[in-house]
């Protein structure tokens, strides 16, 4: 594997499509970044973060829909609670809670995710690997 | 301060000729285009907007609508189609009959029937005279002095002279009083704002600045320059004008009466052209009172020709009968038009220029002299 | 559902911006059947294209590409993109629509959508998702997130070069690519048209440049030295061809009759289709007249031996100094015959003294001096009698070969000369001389060696049948021109004679052929070239070599010939849509002239065979390709089609027209901007960095098309924008009194997003009165102001330029001094108004439909009935009926849809 | 887990391929557990290939495939249609995107680009072999709607919903249908007698046998959920009646500021609102407050933008939007009534928006003066004898003080919501700030609520002239008729499910829920929560919400969302 290992979650309707168009503009971002997408960020449950942590993924980041979301009007709120708790966790685990990110995504955020996946993977790295 | 506003203003200046005055919505595209109001006071907008108020105080000391020479910039330009240039033309209008204590100005302005009631009047005040004062009527030959005689004439001259001078001076007066308000004026800035006056007196030199009307100056100073050229002779000069000597053609006598006949015929046609045509923005507009100016100088000249024609050709009585017309054309022209009527803008405009001026020394004087007093 | 054969609908809804998607929507959910068309390659209007939207500041394209979606998956809904409504016919209580599919020329269906083909195009063209800010190219996906994203290509038919062009060589296509730098590519485009670009490239008339636009301009593009320098380049890297053989090989034998271009292009196509082709060439060499006719300093031999292989290399059998002189028995041993035999017969004056020595014919003096046997003429005067290229071909080559004096006699005047101005012009110049209005009376010999020539002078007659006025000669105006050397060049024609039994032929000796397939009277024998048109252009006889094999191989592989399958060009452009032509001013290109071709110096000249033209270095090549206006947009380069992996492309693709019936109809076609170089003195047009508010928004979008907000002029950060308010609105004097109802809003929006992207600048918005009037505007607004936003109120009354591209912006300040205020910006924002999109409104039974004073569809009551109008059964949604914000369209449309539903439905109770 | 599943692998024409082996993604896929079918094709999307993949599906009898092409907003469609041709459950199709997300963004590396690859389609072969078969729901609705207000919106949607067989009930709690709009004697823009067109409505609401009116009767309570409400009306003689309806729309409409005593000097005989100098003017009661040569100063934004017109004033802080052009079309009608009036008009800013700008250039025309006031020094009201000194600073004048002697102020009241906390408390809408009714989203649902099946029409959503309330009447009534028309709707299944076993009961699902459709039940002895899968919109933001993870989201269940994790981690599936 090449560079940290980042799982994100996307949003079906808004983020999901900002990654797909970073590809489709030919942006480069790590190819250890894998993308598995949800309906929106607000039903993420914390323990699968911590899931994926202790799987081997050096860090998690959260694509969120920001106020665009079309299922929540206060999506951000609950996604940061979720990622509140998340963190929590990941502190009484001994992770480190900046192995978790969390940003909104538009769908033609194309290059605020390539810049976040690029500074996510430096910040991962400098941090070392996990295990 | 709180000014009081006055609706009636409005209507008053409607009545002169304003009559889109209210379509202005104040966006300020007249005065930004205005190239005479890039520096110092602007205008149009502020005044419109005024006149819209009805804030009659601020506008009687607002020299503004006397620095507009309506190129008509501002009406093009008008998003609303509100004819700025036009409202201007108007609150000086106003302003002329707001200045005149007599009350005539308002009535010419206002009122057609007045207006030429007015002119008639003075036409008929000629025709009487002659009536009963008239001299000899000599038919072998033509004798206009002994018909005529050229110190009486003379005489009447510089009474209307007197009489024109007086109201108008009286009412630049009134104009200065409220112009230059209640704060103190330093007596020297109004002998040092003097050459202010006179220059644009004789020149009217702003108009040149004012859009694309350089032909217009041109025309219209050459109009001023002869009227007033034929003025002084008529008041000062008129014996060595009025003569039963027919001098030979290249005589100066006779070609300075060709030239100003020349140019009050002409002038005159090619301004009523342009109004009847429309063609330019300062044409567009025309006010009844603007129409009596150019027919009455016109007619001025014509008569004037008829008579030196009449004259020259040994015919007597047409020449007195001319001459009788022509004075009575004359008349209306001192009496009326020159103390009341349109003509007081050639006073007025360069008046309202000292008056700028006399404050601007009086200011600087008084921030000069701060050092000493403080 | 069909009806009467055409399908049926419930409502047709034109335009799929927000209204129309949102109109389309509901009617589908209601279970209404829908057809949305939309004359756009994709959905989704203006809005799309937006950065993000007041006063949420929601991303309009996160908001958009759902419902983009959902139009395309509603089951209920049948979307046509790219498609436009030419009628509407009332009939039977409903519409007839007929709606023109344009063609996309890329197939929807195997379209991935990857972008390959956009890469490889090398067509530039504004990009007008970018409102011009940027350029994409002919064929393009129109943006990121469009719906279909499937690609277009933007064709508006043939260009002039190639459209003129006998044998259709992609002039414009191989101009595009030396432009883009791809010389190979260029190269064998041309191979796909003809195979002799050498010989094209020196000896072609270029009757393409004769037609190019911008010879409207400066003077056409100089295509043939463009396609010199291709093929220089490309034989200098490639002595012997790259193009291997067929894949497959064919067992059906074709003969060819003749070496020259006809049968040589023939031979190739042949070959690359597999058959097996034999050339039987009479004289000692291949080429025909390219050898035999064209003198090598026009045609260097290298460069017609390098040609020569391109057909030798697939296989093809020349076999020299063989005259065919039966078809018939040719036929017993081959499947079809191409006859193209030339035209070499000279035609004779018929005078007294033409068999003297020293009198020859033009087709005997060029073979062999080009060859070397004909005897110098060491200084002696040769007479040329003749007016064709033949004729000055002639008179230039006996100069080179030690002429002393060259005279050429012609019976009319110089300007009736057949052959071309600049070959004469070039005889001219390098010493030949003209005697015009003369003719040979005949020919005087000292024994039988011609010493002079009587000539006698020609005046116009009386006009022949063709109008054209014939000479006379005067009487009595004999006179001798001495000759040491008469060459005869007064025409040739074809020597069909040997085959006149077998194969129709006309009186001129030309063989009669179908003109489409190019057959003759026997089947399977063909015919092309000289031997069929008379004497000819080169490109011309390549054009029926192309054309007979194309037929040649149909009929071998089908058994039959089917006219209708020859590739057939869309006609070109209109002249309005070419750039820098007709009425439209803008997009002018800047001027430049032709590249000036350096010939070597006449005196050197006349010394030797040489070839007279000097190549294009690279950067003049470049430099002239680019000046190409692209007059069909698509160059038909072929090089999207070569690199689409799902093989989409389809130039063959055209136009088609649907009808529809449907029971009703909704517009919602929508706005245009206002022009703003229509306000003058604001300066749109004139300086870059005054831009539109549309600009503006795409420059702050994510998709933008630079990497941040940069002003046009110098692409540096804008520091001190200012916004000017109802540019082009609330304004008599671009007769447009009302109010946009958009710009405020958008403008305090992008003003709000630009302190985001540019947080140092400044932001100015000049302004008559804040019109946020919709639901959590004025909080927007007060926003705005909080953020240090300044707001001035004063209508721009001009803008200037200043230095360094800046702009002063001139105004009263209404509300501060009332004084003029002089401000300087870096970039200013003209907030641009709306006016109604009237692409359809001039469609028969849309012509019908009552609008307003500015020609926004007007509603019958626009309290109660809301996008009613005039017009039974027909709706107007949206912006189409007067400005709206897309709140107020979303609603619009949503009434619209009500008023359709119940439409739909009282009409169906009054019919059950 | 035993499971049959197909993968499918597309090269995209090389747009895939060139930068992802997939040979060799073929090859590390097809000996995953539980794949029984691992092919590469050239175009997944093209019609042969979709036929190979019902051929597969038919003959492996695969009970699930994963598709690893480009972006699922391209061909999810094309695919679930391919699965429901061959028979399989549309929802046990897996799409993975290699393309967009895979292969155009890793070019310059095929290694990992071919091994992220593999890693996603394993996690997507590990979702497929844990997918279920989902049913799109069908709610049954019920063809009637009721709307809460008979004004000009409530009579409106009424008509149209009526037009499209829907049978309506209007509820109006006033005794007199009509509301504010029928005391519009003229209104703008054309001039158009509210009583006219809300009488002509009425009797066309009257002479429909479709719908009902219910003067002087209130909602008291709701049940129920979109499709099927039961709401209870309290009608005039105090009994109550429970109708069934499929949907509501509430028309509530507005009131017009009531500005606090002495605010503009309001409360003195000569200081009228807006609506009732409307009326004066067009009520046919004379004028006997004007004669020729008086003035009447109109002062805007009064309880709008904020404006504070004395100590006690509460003043919205939004823009009551119809007011600007219903002052200036007051305008044109008193200069019409009374040419020698003068009207001295202080305004903020004027948003005689759109078309109405011609309303505002006649008003002008007629003579109007406009005097822009600031908005944090409004003008001031003094009463003086018999007439009103009202003094105000003019911006236009640089902000000089000007005096006007009126006869009358009109106060240009704006729009403030009316008092509907009853109405609010049975349907549980949100209101926002403003006090107004508050919509989904502006743009994408600008009539819905967050309570499925009640919708927001008309000025109780925000202030609208009569023009917009009817449009967005009629956009309400669009969306009711694509709710009920059909007589049921679909939607997706991916709805959230409660393990009653684990479930209890704490209320935090209910509380994230902003579509009320968690509700609390008893089963089997304790409370536990329930979904009403016809108003869940499958968002989850309740799944992390369940302390005792109780909830599932189908299509996106835990064990499926952790089987995806170590799929990708490097597990197997």
């Amino acid at each position: 594997m090449r560079g940290p290992r980042i799982l994100v979650f996307s949003t079906i309707n808004i983020s999901d499509p900002g990654i797909d168009l970073a590809g489709a503009s030919h942006m480069e971002y790590p190819a250890s970044v894998e993308v598995i997408p949800l309906p929106c960020s607000s039903g993420i449950r914390p323990s699968w973060i911590i899931h994926a942590l202790k799987r081997g993924f050096d860090g998690v980041f959260i694509a969120a829909d920001g106020g665009d979301c079309a299922y929540h009007p206060d999506c951000t709120t609950l996604t940061g609670k979720v990622v509140e708790r998340a963190q929590e966790m990941m502190r009484e685990e001994g992770i480190d809670p900046g192995r978790l990110k969390m940003a909104a995504i538009c769908s033609v955020c194309a290059e605020a995710f390539v810049s976040h996946m690029k500074k996510f993977s430096r910040y991962l790295e400098k941090a070392g690997g996990r295990e | 301060m709180t000014s009081r506003v006055d609706p009636k203003v409005k209507e008053e200046v409607q009545r002169f000729g304003a009559r889109d005055l209210s379509l202005c919505f104040n966006c300020g595209t007249c005065t930004a285009t205005c190239p005479l109001s890039a520096e110092g006071p602007s205008f149009p907008r502020k005044i419109i907007h005024l006149l819209q108020v009805g804030l009659r105080e601020e506008l009687l000391s607002s020299p503004e609508p006397w620095l507009c020479y309506y190129c008509g910039e501002c009406s093009t330009s008008c998003p609303r189609e509100a004819n700025p240039g036009e409202t201007m033309m108007s609150a000086r209008r106003w302003l002329i009959a707001s200045y005149d204590c007599t009350g005539i100005s308002r009535k010419i302005y206002t009122s057609r029937v007045w207006e030429w009631g007015l002119i008639a009047a003075a036409s008929l005040l000629v025709v009487l005279l002659f009536a009963i004062f008239h001299g000899p009527i000599v038919t072998d030959r033509v004798a206009l002095n002994t018909f005529a005689p050229v110190e009486w004439i003379s005489l009447a001259d510089h009474v209307a002279a007197l009489f024109a001078l007086s109201i108008l001076g009286t009412n630049a007066l009134r104009m200065a009083r409220s112009i230059l308000g209640k704060n103190g004026v330093s007596p020297l800035a109004f002998v040092r704002a003097l050459p202010v006056f006179f220059v644009n007196l004789f020149t009217q030199k702003r108009w040149k600045e004012c859009g694309e009307s350089q032909r217009e100056w041109i025309l219209h100073l050459l109009l001023v320059a002869s009227y007033v050229g034929m003025m002084v002779i008529i008041i000062f000069f008129l014996s060595w004008f009025q003569t039963d000597e027919i001098h030979p053609f290249f005589h100066p006598q006779r070609l300075v009466g060709y030239a100003i006949a020349a140019i009050m015929m002409v002038v005159p046609i090619l301004f009523m052209r342009g109004r009847v045509r429309r063609d330019k923005e300062i044409h567009r507009f025309s006010h009844p009172t603007d129409w009596t100016f150019l027919i009455l100088l016109f007619l001025i000249a014509l008569t004037g020709i008829l008579v030196h024609v009449f004259r020259i050709s040994g015919m007597p009585e047409a020449t007195y009968a001319a001459y009788v017309i022509h004075l009575a054309v004359d008349a209306p022209w001192v009496l009326v038009i020159v103390p009341f009527g349109k003509w007081t803008h050639i006073v007025y405009r360069p008046f309202a220029l000292y008056l700028l001026a006399v404050k601007e020394y009086s200011l600087r004087e008084a921030v000069e002299g701060q050092p000493e007093t403080a | 559902m069909k009806r009467n054969g055409s399908p049926a609908y419930d409502v047709a809804i034109v335009g799929a911006g927000i209204a129309g998607m949102e109109s389309a929507l509901t009617l589908g959910d209601m279970g209404f059947r829908v057809l949305l068309v939309e004359k756009e390659p994709s959905v989704g209007g203006k809005m799309i294209l937006l950065s993000k939207v007041f006063p949420t500041l929601d991303c309009a394209s996160c908001i958009s590409t759902p419902k983009m979606a959902a139009v395309a998956h509603h089951p209920m809904v049948d979307l046509l993109t790219w498609s436009e409504v030419e009628d509407v016919r009332k009939e039977d209580g409903g519409f007839v629509l007929r709606v023109r599919k344009k063609s996309r020329f890329v197939d929807e269906k195997s379209c991935t959508g990857c972008g390959d083909c956009e890469k490889a195009c090398p067509v530039p063209i504004p990009d007008r998702f970018n409102f011009d800010l940027a350029a994409h190219r002919a064929v393009h996906i129109p943006f990121p997130q469009a719906v279909p994203k499937k690609a277009v290509l933007i064709r508006e038919g043939t260009s002039p070069c190639i459209f003129e062009c006998p044998a259709g060589v992609k002039a414009h296509g191989y101009i595009a690519l030396i432009r883009a730098g791809k010389y190979e590519e260029a190269f064998r485009l041309h191979m796909e048209d003809a195979p002799l670009p050498g010989v094209l490239s020196r000896a072609c008339y270029a009757p393409c440049e004769g037609e190019c636009s911008r010879k409207e301009l400066e003077g056409p593009l100089r295509i043939r030295m463009l396609k010199r320098f291709m093929v220089d380049r490309y034989y200098e890297s490639h002595p012997e061809p790259e193009e291997e053989g067929p894949e497959k090989r064919r067992e059906e034998r074709v003969a060819v009759v003749g070496s020259g271009p006809a049968g040589l292009t023939a031979a190739y196509y042949l070959a690359r289709e597999g058959f097996q082709v034999t050339i039987f060439e009479a004289r000692e060499k291949a080429g025909g007249m390219l050898r035999y006719g064209i003198p090598p300093y026009r045609l260097p031999r290298e460069v017609l031996e390098r040609d020569l292989k391109n057909i030798t290399s697939l296989g093809v059998s020349i076999r020299t100094g063989e005259r065919v002189e039966s078809l018939t028995q040719l036929k017993e041993s081959f499947d079809a015959v191409f006859l193209a035999a030339g035209a070499w017969e000279p035609v004779r004056p018929g005078i007294e003294g033409e068999g003297m020595d020293g009198v020859v014919d033009a087709m005997t003096f060029l073979p062999r001096v080009f060859e070397g046997k004909f005897p110098r003429l060491n200084g002696g005067k040769v007479v040329v009698i003749g007016g064709g290229n033949v004729a000055i071909d002639s008179a230039r080559t006996a100069l080179r070969y030690g002429a002393g004096k060259v005279e050429i006699l012609y019976r009319r005047g110089r300007e009736e000369m057949p052959a071309h101005d600049w070959e004469v012009d070039a005889a001219l110049v390098e010493g030949v001389s003209l005697v015009e209005w003369r003719a040979p009376a005949r020919f005087i010999g000292k024994g039988n060696r011609v010493v002079g020539v009587e000539a006698v002078k020609m005046e116009p007659g009386p006009p022949d049948e063709s109008g054209r006025r014939r000479p006379v000669p005067v009487p009595g105006s004999e006179e001798v021109i001495p000759a040491d050397l008469v060459i005869l060049a007064i025409g040739l024609k074809p020597s069909t004679s040997p085959f006149a039994g077998e194969i129709e032929v006309n009186p001129d000796g030309t063989v009669r052929v179908d003109p489409t397939t190019m057959e003759t009277s026997m089947p399977g024998v063909f015919a092309g070239g000289d031997a069929v048109t008379g004497p000819s252009m080169i490109i011309q006889a390549v054009a029926q070599g192309r054309k007979a094999a194309f037929f040649i191989a149909q009929r071998l592989i089908e058994g039959k010939v089917d006219p209708a399958k020859w590739r057939e060009f869309l006609p070109p452009p209109e002249r309005g849509k070419i750039p820098g032509l007709g009425e439209n001013g803008r997009g002018r290109p800047d001027r430049v002239p032709p590249v000036a071709v350096r010939e070597i110096p006449t005196e050197k000249r006349v010394l030797s065979m040489d070839e007279v033209e000097e190549p294009l270095t690279e950067d003049e090549a470049v430099g002239e390709a680019s000046r190409c206006l692209d007059c069909a947009v698509c160059s038909l380069c072929g090089e999207c089609s070569r690199v689409c992996p799902s093989g989409a492309i389809d130039y063959s693709m055209r136009d088609s027209a649907e009808t529809y019936h449907v029971k009703s109809l909704v517009l919602s076609t929508g706005f245009r901007l206002f022009d703003p170089s229509l306000k003058e003195q604001y300066g749109f047009g004139k300086y870059p960095n005054v831009i539109t508010s549309m600009q503006m928004d795409r420059l702050l979008a994510p998709t933008r098309p630079s990497p941040g907000v940069v002003r046009p002029s110098d692409g540096k950060a804008p520091e001190n924008i200012a916004f000017i308010l109802c540019a082009g609105s609330r304004d008599r004097t671009v007769s447009n009194p009302f109010c946009s109802r958009v710009c405020c809003m958008y403008s305090v929006k992008q003003a709000q997003l630009l302190l985001g992207a540019l947080p140092l600048a400044e932001v100015t918005v000049y302004y008559m009165d804040i019109r946020a009037f919709g639901k959590g505007y004025e909080e927007f607004f007060q926003q705005a102001k909080g953020m240090g936003i300044s707001f001035v109120r004063g209508r721009v009354a001009k803008v200037e330029e200043g230095p360094d591209g800046n702009l002063i912006v001139v105004y009263e300040d209404t509300e501060g001094t009332g004084r003029v205020v002089r401000a300087e910006h870096d970039l200013v924002v003209l907030s641009v108004g709306i006016l109604p999109d009237l692409s359809i409104a001039g469609v028969p039974g849309v012509r019908e439909i009552e609008r307003d004073e500015l020609l926004f569809v007007r509603e019958k009551s626009e309290v109660v009935n809301p996008g009613a109008t005039n017009l039974e059964g027909v709706f107007v949604a949206g912006t189409a009926s007067g400005p709206r914000d897309i709140p107020d369209t979303v609603l619009h449309a949503g009434a619209v849809s009500a008023q359709v539903g119940a439409y739909l439905l009282r009409r169906k109770e009054v019919r059950s | 887990m035993e499971g049959k599943v197909g993968v499918f692998i597309c090269h995209c024409g090389g747009n895939i391929s060139d930068y992802v082996d997939v040979e060799k993604v073929k090859e590390a896929i097809s000996g995953l557990p539980g794949v029984v079918v691992s092919t590469t094709t050239m175009f997944a999307c093209s019609d042969a290939a979709q036929q190979e993949i019902i051929d597969s599906i038919e003959d492996e009898g695969l009970d699930g495939i994963v598709v690893a092409s480009c972006s699922p907003k391209l061909h999810l469609h094309t695919f679930r249609g391919v699965a429901a041709r061959a028979g399989l459950n549309p929802y046990r199709y897996v799409h993975v995107n290699i393309r967009e997300q895979c292969s155009w963004a890793h070019r310059k590396d095929r290694d990992a680009a071919t091994e992220k690859a593999v890693a996603l389609i394993r996690a997507g072969v590990a979702r497929a072999l844990r997918s279920e078969s989902l049913e799109r729901f069908r709610v049954e609705t019920r063809p009637s709607v009721l709307v809460v207000g008979a004004g000009i919106s409530g009579l409106r949607s009424a008509l149209a919903l009526s037009e499209m067989g829907l049978s309506v009930t209007i509820v109006e709690r006033e005794e007199e249908p009509g509301g504010f709009f029928r005391k519009v004697r003229n209104a703008y823009p054309g001039g158009l007698d509210g009583r006219e067109v809300v009488d002509s409505l009425l009797s066309e609401v009257a002479a429909r046998e479709n719908i009902t009116l219910f003067t002087g009767a209130q909602v008291v309570e709701k049940k129920g959920t979109v499709g099927d409400f039961q709401v209870k009306i309290r009608v005039s003689d105090g009994s109550t009646v429970t109708l069934l309806v499929g949907a509501v729309l509430l028309a509530t409409g507005f009131e017009p500021y009531e500005p606090a005593p002495g605010e503009f000097g309001f409360g003195h005989p000569r200081v009228v609102r807006l609506p009732e100098f409307l009326e004066l003017l067009d009520g046919g009661r004379g004028m006997s407050l004007l004669k020729d040569g008086d003035t009447v100063a109109f002062i805007y934004c009064v309880g709008s933008r904020g404006t504070k017109g004395c100590e006690e004033a509460r003043p919205g802080d939004y823009c009551s939007r119809y007011c600007c052009g219903a002052a200036v079309h007051t305008a044109c009608r008193l200069a019409e009534v009374f040419p020698g009036v003068s009207q001295y008009h202080l305004f903020r800013d004027m948003r005689t928006y759109g078309k109405l700008e011609a309303l505002y250039e006649e008003a002008s025309r007629e003579g109007a003066v406009f005097l822009r006031f600031p908005g944090d020094s409004p003008p001031a009201v003094v009463p003086d004898g018999e007439r009103l000194l009202v003094r105000s600073k003019d911006t236009l004048l640089g902000g000089e003080e000007v005096e006007i002697a009126a006869d009358l102020v009109v106060l240009v009241t704006g729009m403030v919501p009316r008092e509907n906390s009853g109405l609010v408390e049975v349907f549980k809408v949100p209101v926002g700030r403003d006090g107004f009714f508050n919509e989904v989203h502006p743009k994408l649902r600008p009539v819905e609520t967050v309570i499925d099946g009640v919708f927001i029409v008309g000025a109780g959503q925000g202030p609208k002239t009569a023009q917009e309330a009817v449009a967005s009447a009629l956009a309400g009534s669009a969306k009711c008729a694509s709710l009920l028309l059909k007589g049921y709707v679909e939607l997706e299944p991916f709805v959230a499910e409660v393990d009653r076993d684990l479930c209890e009961w704490c209320g935090e699902c209910e509380k994230v829920c902003p579509y009320g459709a968690i509700r609390q039940v008893h089963c089997e002895g304790k409370e536990v929560a329930e979904i009403v899968p016809a108003l869940c919109k499958g968002g989850g933001s309740c799944v992390p919400a369940c302390p005792k993870g109780a909830i599932d989201l189908a299509g996106f269940r835990d064990s499926q969302i952790r089987a995806m994790i170590d799929a990708l981690a490097g597990g197997g599936a």
